[in-house]
């Protein structure tokens, strides 16, 4: 029998995790305190958040390049900086929620949530480490299926429940999907691990039939259009900060996995999937734009923008070279400090003021709470892409990673700039709207603004991580060059 | 890194004071200090220049004080700076129109600092600009440029202005989507013809691989991308709208700075970097400009609202500065790039006097208006002088730079390029129609309203700004050659590249 | 040891080459056959049951019980049979029809089914999978389904109630159950019954001998979990006729209520049948190694040492039964969740670590 | 074979079920009256449906036994494999790794315990 | 030996139908037993595929085993939200819980 347990040491940041999330475990489950009763657990946030730091500089220098369990495990340093970036995005939405779960209807359960949220985190790491469709097929599922608890965790509000039954159904109806196109897959070539797949894969019908099923299982996950039907309901009734986290962590892990298996395990068939990612991408980022325009819900506004913003990361994909696993990964950095300060500036404004999430209700934000304001324009100016903020360099590092795969003057390198064109473009529709909230914030009236609210230090601590992000992760470079480092280790 | 850099560092540490500033005077105090730094930075790089180009001839140096510190080193983009004669000159502009745009903003209110806080922004993208030389610093300064006009126009605009700044923004932000296809398929076709992937314009000029055919397609993307933010015939809408709005400074700045942005990005990017392309496409920018020139002045006589006046003379000079671009011959880019400073600066004091006139009246209506000379004469002065200068009166600067321009333009040597001459020529004697109408009814007719005899002329901060421009314009109309020399030898290597390197220019 | 497959061989050689017949036919022929044995012995098994069951309870309260019909009664489970089949089958006008009726069938089919599982002799067992413990742990779960759908398709309060109170004892006493049948396995190494059985063979080879402590924990909950999956006092809560008339089959009349009652009295030789053939070694007779008395002991069939454990198994579930008062609701999910279920883990991890280190018999 | 008597078996059961119920109807009286149609209720007419919510303290048993059987059908391949390891000298790893699956199994216990899943309210 | 084209028909028809139960039925329950079928469609193509066309090997049998544990977590969580959507709506019909529209 071949058993070395040697082999966990090629998985340091597995172990870590699964450590924190035990320490966790088990220090709420001697600690809880029971609904109603009155016990002050104010050092558990900062505990979880220690141990999450702790995790995330143990294995920031991401690992050379190995596998695990027979080649069912790899790692190499673009999966290691992706981890590092989700367990980042993790850390911010554990500062981020303490104001939340201070709440009286969530206090109790504050432990579950970091056991949940760490839960998936470790399912999105075993994701984007697999390297056998099985190891795929596990994270992934257990990187949603605790989601959809964490989306209905507010369950006595009544579009929580509601959106974690649309979650949980549309995400097992998703696998369900994914699983049918891997066994085609199987059946194709007789194995499940990458390398072999790729080996034996080829353009028979059987084969682009099961990458078509495998996208489409994965598409719901990233909710690129025509797969985003539940995203809008979802984000508008989970809880906000899950909302945030379900926004970036859990679409940028399974963005990268996606390209990681496009690039690799469909390497041969690669003209097949490059017009469908192509054709995706294009009513991702259009259909979320145009229907973000209309919305006045902020969560569900930011959920279409979240379609949209998923069209532009698999837009990396597109260019199928080195360039598109660094350009992606550093997009979902930067995603992840945008988005994570938007959502936290909304939590905040939701917990102080009674659940107002409506943009109307932002009129003349800027006279009451100049400095939300004030972030909140500089996350969304990430957003959209505008300098000298984070967002534009990612956008442009992402434009440049698709193009870069269309240097031949050929038909297909022609359909890539006219889908770069169409992502271009729709880059001012995104403007547009994100300038509606700050043109509400910064321009409107309003007769009876939200009032002045001093906000938790661990919400202030959020935005600084947030906002020093989007500040400097564009222009200070040692980020960009930090992941181009390690993804070519 | 030479001091070129000082140009984007001076005013982010004038953004981190403005930050931290408690109250209006700390406010002002910051602003005035560091328009008035970059304004002798500006100075002293004049001098520099002009001392450093008789070692070093531009044909071999092209660019002076030039830096090259690898940024996103992965993606060949580095922190690349350098000067040569046209951004010296722009400089040196935009220097004179932040200081005086300083002063002309004086009052602003309310919430003053966030307005020199995102003036300050504008004007980081507005010298970032100028002095890099590597595609996607450009880009980006360019475009930290432009959202900052937002909320100026938006939060501190008069009249429909949320209108006016969303209009402005997608308007101008669709400019810069055009960019980046035509900045990508620069860097990938450059790199894949030649080898040698670079972002840097200097090294892409020298390279010259991209051939005809693909600098064809992506020629017009860079073009347009420019044009829109100078006002190029079917994309200057936004400019009237945008310019009517916004609040007196930041039309100076708009109209007299950022403007220019359109053109340089033009000469500099789009022409320079794809010759083929711009020899043989420039009769479809050439056509389009003419229109420019004519339908900007001719709307402009129509126009009751002094700004909308003003917005559409700007489309119109603006529209000049394209046209003579793309006759690509000396005279007429030269001409073209004093265009630019001369517009800017006469714009801006028009801007300036327009916005305090506006400030005292309550109104920009040219047939409520009337007597001013008697009620603000200094003011009335100060227009009378910017309209004189707008149409082109010798001794200001609009006459020297308008006479090259048509000088060159007559230099080429085909019917069509004739034709498109004489068109545009057309546009001097219409605005000399509507200047001297405006001047003639607001300066010089009866008071109009009773209740103007108890409006004061200038405040002390407001004739600096006034005083300052008319200065400057006036200096650069009767002393021309300094900067003519300067811009010379900036355009002449650019146009021989251009014209030397295949069929002449030709329908 | 007399091995049952020499006669099954045989007549499958009858016939298929004294008679002559085809695949199919002899196929046909041989199902038959085993359907109607199956038959035959359930219902034996079934009237036997009852009659032990009356005989013991009368002893353990110290009266006679059924005495009339026949020799010491033991007439008198045929008439309640013939009672049972003469007697009217009315139904409920607002029930769920379908569902009213599928509940007897199932719960016939898992007890048929586990039935046919039993090990009556070397080579003597009608179903025998090479997964035969996890077959048997599938199957018995029909039971569960026979139990709810006829409480829920008796639109009958009493029964609705009963119904899911059996569903929640039933499937919570099948984890024990199902842990138990895995630490029997880790001994054994395999899950094909006739093999569990085919390793005890030899002296001092019973499971509950070979696996001493752990295997004696688990027996004894094997025997508390499985009375409580057959439904039987103090477990019978589903049924509890002091507060729930007759639980979950109420609105059974006739042959409906008499299905009910078959397959209760079935599971409980099923599951004593199975602790048998599990723990005490099935049809393994008793060796300890003396090579005369074994000799002796082997000299005794397979049947009669499977048939002597099973019925002194069922005949200490009876004494349970008939001892003990029943539980309430509370304290059944107790006793599983909080004793049972931890105590079945400890007992698995401590079987684990005596065969892995080799501390076992 | 082995499917066929499981499918024999099934059939033999159905058979008894049909076969019983057929005697019973044939030999069985009849008579029909509307109080014998309702459900029994001590007696009184009934009220209202019986289909109705329940206590949900039934749903979660079910949904704890639903998690813990699935994890203890794993146990089964591992189970049979114990004796392999124990032949091939590494026993002790069977120990070791099927202590990380139950300390996990034994987390979730532990887990509805503490929170109060297991009692009956 | 049944050949894999039969067993492919069955295990399409159950996708299908399992597709088409979800998009068109309209209560929480009947959806999760659509997904069900296509997650059984699923499990029955490994086992028959490994079966019949790679017999020399185990991969889509474990694939089968770690499926139905998985969609036995699925479905238990599932469970647990569709209960608390009916405990705070009194109804589990998609159309009475859209309190969240376009």
């Amino acid at each position: 029998m071949n058993i070395d347990y040697s082999q966990f040491l090629n998985m340091i940041p597995e172990v870590t995790l699964m450590a924190a999330l035990m320490i966790v475990f088990i220090t709420d489950l001697f600690t809880a305190k029971k609904p109603g009763e009155a016990r002050n657990r104010n050092w558990f946030n900062p505990l979880v958040c220690v141990l999450m730091l702790a995790h995330i500089f143990i294995n920031i220098w991401p690992t050379e390049a190995s596998t695990a369990f027979g080649g069912m495990y790899m790692t190499n340093g673009s999966v290691g900086v992706i981890k590092t970036i989700l367990a980042f995005s993790v850390l911010i939405v554990f500062v981020q929620s303490r104001e939340w779960l201070q709440r009286e209807d969530t206090n109790f359960k504050e432990g579950e949530f970091y056991e949940l949220v760490l839960a998936t985190l470790l399912g999105m790491n075993m994701m984007v480490s697999a390297n056998h469709f099985l190891l795929f097929f596990l994270g992934l599922e257990m990187a949603s299926v605790p989601m959809a608890c964490l989306v209905a965790f507010d369950k006595y509000r009544h579009n929580s429940a509601e959106a974690g039954a649309k979650f949980i159904l549309t995400a097992t109806f998703s696998s369900g999907v994914m699983l049918y196109g891997i066994s085609f897959l199987y059946a194709a070539t007789g194995t499940l691990y990458f390398d072999d797949v790729m080996a034996n894969i080829s353009a028979t019908p059987l084969c682009i039939l099961g990458m078509v099923f495998f996208f489409s299982g994965l598409g719901f996950k990233i909710s690129l259009v025509p797969f985003h039907f539940w995203t809008a309901d979802t984000y508008q009734g989970a809880p906000t900060t899950v909302t945030g986290y379900l926004s970036v962590t859990s679409k940028g892990a399974a963005a990268f996995a996606l390209c990681a298996i496009l690039m690799k395990v469909f390497a041969p068939i690669v003209e097949y999937w490059q017009i469908m990612l192509m054709v995706v991408i294009v009513l991702s980022i259009t259909i979320g734009n145009l229907f973000a325009i209309h919305q006045k819900d902020l969560k569900r506004f930011m959920a279409f923008s979240s379609i949209s913003q998923a069209g532009y990361i698999m837009l990396a994909v597109v260019g199928n070279s080195a360039m598109s696993v660094t350009a992606l990964s550093y997009y979902v950095l930067i995603y992840v400090v945008a988005n994570l300060a938007v959502f936290s500036i909304i939590a905040a404004v939701e917990e102080n003021n009674g659940g107002v999430v409506n943009m109307n209700a932002y009129n003349g934000f800027y006279k009451t709470n100049p400095r939300l304001a004030f972030l909140l324009t500089l996350a969304l100016f990430s957003l959209g892409g505008i300098p000298p903020f984070a967002g534009m360099f990612s956008k442009f590092f992402v434009f440049m990673a698709a193009a870069n795969g269309a240097q031949v003057t050929t038909a297909i390198g022609a359909t890539i700039y006219a889908v770069v064109f169409i992502a271009l473009v729709n880059t001012v529709i995104s403007l547009y709207y994100y300038l509606l909230i700050v043109k509400a914030m910064f321009i409107s009236d309003n007769e009876n603004p939200l009032p002045t609210f001093k906000s938790s230090y661990s919400t202030k601590m959020a935005l600084a991580i947030c906002t020093l992000g989007v500040v400097a992760f564009g222009v200070c470079s040692i980020v960009y060059n930090w992941i181009h480092a390690a993804s070519v280790m | 890194m030479t001091f070129l850099t000082l140009f984007v560092v001076i005013p982010v540490v004038m953004l981190l004071a403005l930050w931290l500033a408690r109250n209006d005077s700390q406010v002002r105090g910051v602003m005035v200090v560091g328009s008035t730094a970059l304004l002798a930075l500006a100075i002293y790089l004049v001098l520099a220049f002009v001392n450093a180009r008789e070692t070093m001839p531009a044909e071999q140096y092209p660019f002076l004080f030039g830096t090259a510190i690898p940024w996103f080193e992965p993606l060949n983009i580095y922190y690349r700076t350098g000067v040569d004669g046209i951004s010296v000159v722009m400089l040196l502009l935009s220097s004179i129109i932040v200081f005086t745009g300083t002063f002309a903003s004086w009052q602003q209110h309310p919430m003053q600092k966030e307005y020199f806080l995102w003036f300050t922004l504008l004007s980081v993208g507005v010298y970032g600009f100028f002095i890099s030389v590597d595609l996607f610093t450009m880009f980006m300064f360019y475009e930290v440029a432009l959202i900052p006009m937002y909320l100026l126009i938006g939060v501190w605009g008069t009249g429909p202005k949320e209108y006016s700044a969303m209009k402005l923004t997608l308007m101008l932000m669709g400019g810069s989507a055009l960019l980046i296809i035509g900045i990508l398929g620069i860097y990938f076709f450059n790199g894949q013809f030649s080898g040698q992937y670079t972002m840097s314009v200097v090294e892409i000029a020298q390279l010259h691989a991209i051939p005809a055919f693909i600098q064809k397609i992506f020629f017009p993307f860079i073009f347009i991308g420019f044009g829109i933010l100078g006002a190029l015939f079917p994309f200057h809408t936004w400019s009237p709208d945008g310019h009517a709005s916004a609040p007196t400074a930041v039309s100076m700045l708009h109209a007299g700075v950022l403007m220019k942005l359109g053109g340089y990005g033009c000469f500099r990017v789009a022409m320079y970097l794809l010759p083929e392309a711009a020899q043989q496409l420039s009769w479809v920018f050439l056509i389009l400009t003419t229109i420019s020139v004519v339908y900007g002045a001719l709307s402009a006589c129509v126009q009751t609202d002094l700004k909308y006046i003003n917005a559409y003379s700007s489309v119109s000079h603006c529209g000049m500065v394209l046209f003579a671009l793309v006759m690509m011959t000396q005279t007429a880019c030269t001409g073209a790039i004093l265009q630019m400073l001369s517009h800017g600066l006469m714009t801006a004091l028009f801007f300036a006097v327009i916005g305090m006139i506006y400030h005292r009246a309550g109104t920009r209506d040219v047939r409520k208006l009337g007597g001013l000379m008697k009620v603000m004469p200094f003011l009335a002065v100060g227009y009378v002088i910017a309209g004189l200068a707008n149409l082109g009166l010798p001794g200001f600067s609009g006459f020297v730079a308008e006479m090259n321009i048509f000088v060159g333009a007559f230099e080429v040597n085909d019917t069509f390029h004739r034709a498109c001459t004489i068109i545009a020529c057309t546009s001097i004697v219409i605005t000399a129609v509507y200047i001297l109408r405006v001047v003639g009814k607001i300066c010089y007719q009866k008071v109009a309203d009773e209740s103007f005899f108890k409006l004061t002329d200038a405040t002390w901060d407001e004739r600096v700004a006034v005083g300052g421009l008319i200065l400057c314009v006036a200096g650069l109309g009767l002393a021309p050659l300094w900067a003519q020399n300067i811009i010379n030898d900036a355009v002449a290597p650019m146009i021989h590249h251009i014209m030397g390197t295949g069929a002449v220019a030709g329908m | 040891m007399f091995d049952f497959q020499i006669v099954t061989t045989w007549f499958d050689n009858l016939l298929r080459q004294t008679l002559g017949l085809g695949d199919f036919w002899s196929i046909l022929i041989e199902c038959v056959m085993v359907g109607l044995i199956i038959l035959t012995i359930y219902a034996l098994i079934a009237m036997f049951m009852i009659f032990f069951e009356r005989k013991v309870c009368a002893w353990f309260q110290c009266r006679l019980g059924p005495m009339r019909v026949g020799p010491w009664g033991v007439f008198q489970v045929l008439a309640d049979v013939l009672k049972m089949l003469i007697k009217e089958i009315f139904g409920v006008d607002r029930s769920d029809k379908f569902l009213y009726a599928l509940a007897p069938c199932l719960t016939i089919v898992a007890s048929v089914g586990t039935f046919s599982f039993l090990p009556w002799n070397k080579g003597a067992q009608v179903l025998d999978f090479n997964v035969g413990v996890f077959m048997i742990t599938a199957i018995s779960s029909i039971g569960v389904l026979g139990v709810i759908l006829s409480g829920w398709g008796s639109n009958n309060k009493y029964s609705v109630v009963s119904a899911m109170r059996g569903a929640v004892q039933m499937i919570s006493y099948e984890m024990s159950l199902g842990l138990c049948m895995v630490i029997a396995v880790v001994l054994c190494g395999t899950m094909q019954l006739s093999g569990i059985v085919e390793a005890q063979t030899g002296p001092w080879k019973w499971l509950i001998i070979q696996g001493h402590i752990p295997a004696i924990v688990a027996f004894c909950i094997f025997l508390i979990a499985g009375n409580a999956e057959a439904n039987r006092g103090p477990f019978d809560l589903a049924e509890a006729e002091s507060e729930l008339t007759a639980g979950y089959h109420t609105e059974y009349s006739g042959m409906g209520f008499g299905y009910f009652y078959l397959a209760e009295y079935l599971n409980l030789v099923v599951i004593s049948g199975l602790a048998a053939a599990i723990f005490l070694g099935g049809w393994a007779p008793l060796n300890i190694g003396v090579d005369g008395f074994d000799a002796v002991m082997n000299y005794i069939p397979g049947f009669v040492w499977f048939i002597g454990k099973t019925l002194a198994v069922i005949w200490v579930l009876m004494w349970v039964r008939w001892t003990f008062p029943r539980l309430r609701i509370d304290h059944i999910l107790i006793l599983e969740w909080k004793y049972l279920m931890p105590l079945t883990l400890i007992t698995l991890v401590v079987m684990t670590a005596c065969v892995s280190l080799g501390l076992t018999f | 074979m082995n499917f066929t008597l499981l499918i024999t078996v099934v059939l033999t059961a159905l058979t008894l079920v049909a076969g019983a119920f057929v005697v019973a109807k044939l030999i069985g009286p009849r008579s029909y009256n509307p109080v014998k149609g309702e459900p029994f209720e001590c007696g009184i007419p009934t009220r209202g449906s019986s289909w109705m919510p329940m206590n949900v303290g039934y749903y979660l048993f079910a949904i704890l036994f639903l998690m813990f059987d699935i994890e203890t059908v794993l146990l089964y391949p591992w189970a049979v494999a114990v004796k392999q390891y124990v032949a091939a000298g590494v026993g002790p790893y069977a120990l070791v790794s099927i202590g990380f699956f139950l300390l996990v199994l034994v987390f979730g216990l532990a887990y509805a315990w503490r929170k109060g899943a297991l009692e009956w309210k | 030996m049944i050949p894999v084209e039969f067993y492919l028909v069955l295990s399409t028809l159950l996708f299908f139908i399992g597709v088409f139960g979800f998009v068109t039925r309209r209560n929480l329950v009947a959806m999760l037993i659509s997904v069900e079928l296509i997650l059984n469609s699923v499990d029955l193509n490994f086992a028959v595929f490994n079966r019949l066309l790679f017999p020399g090997q185990l991969e889509g049998m474990f694939f089968t085993l770690f499926s139905i544990g998985v969609a036995a977590a699925e479905t238990a969580v599932a469970l647990a939200i569709i209960i608390n959507v009916y405990r705070n709506y009194r109804s589990d019909q998609v159309n009475s819980i859209e309190n969240m529209k376009f």
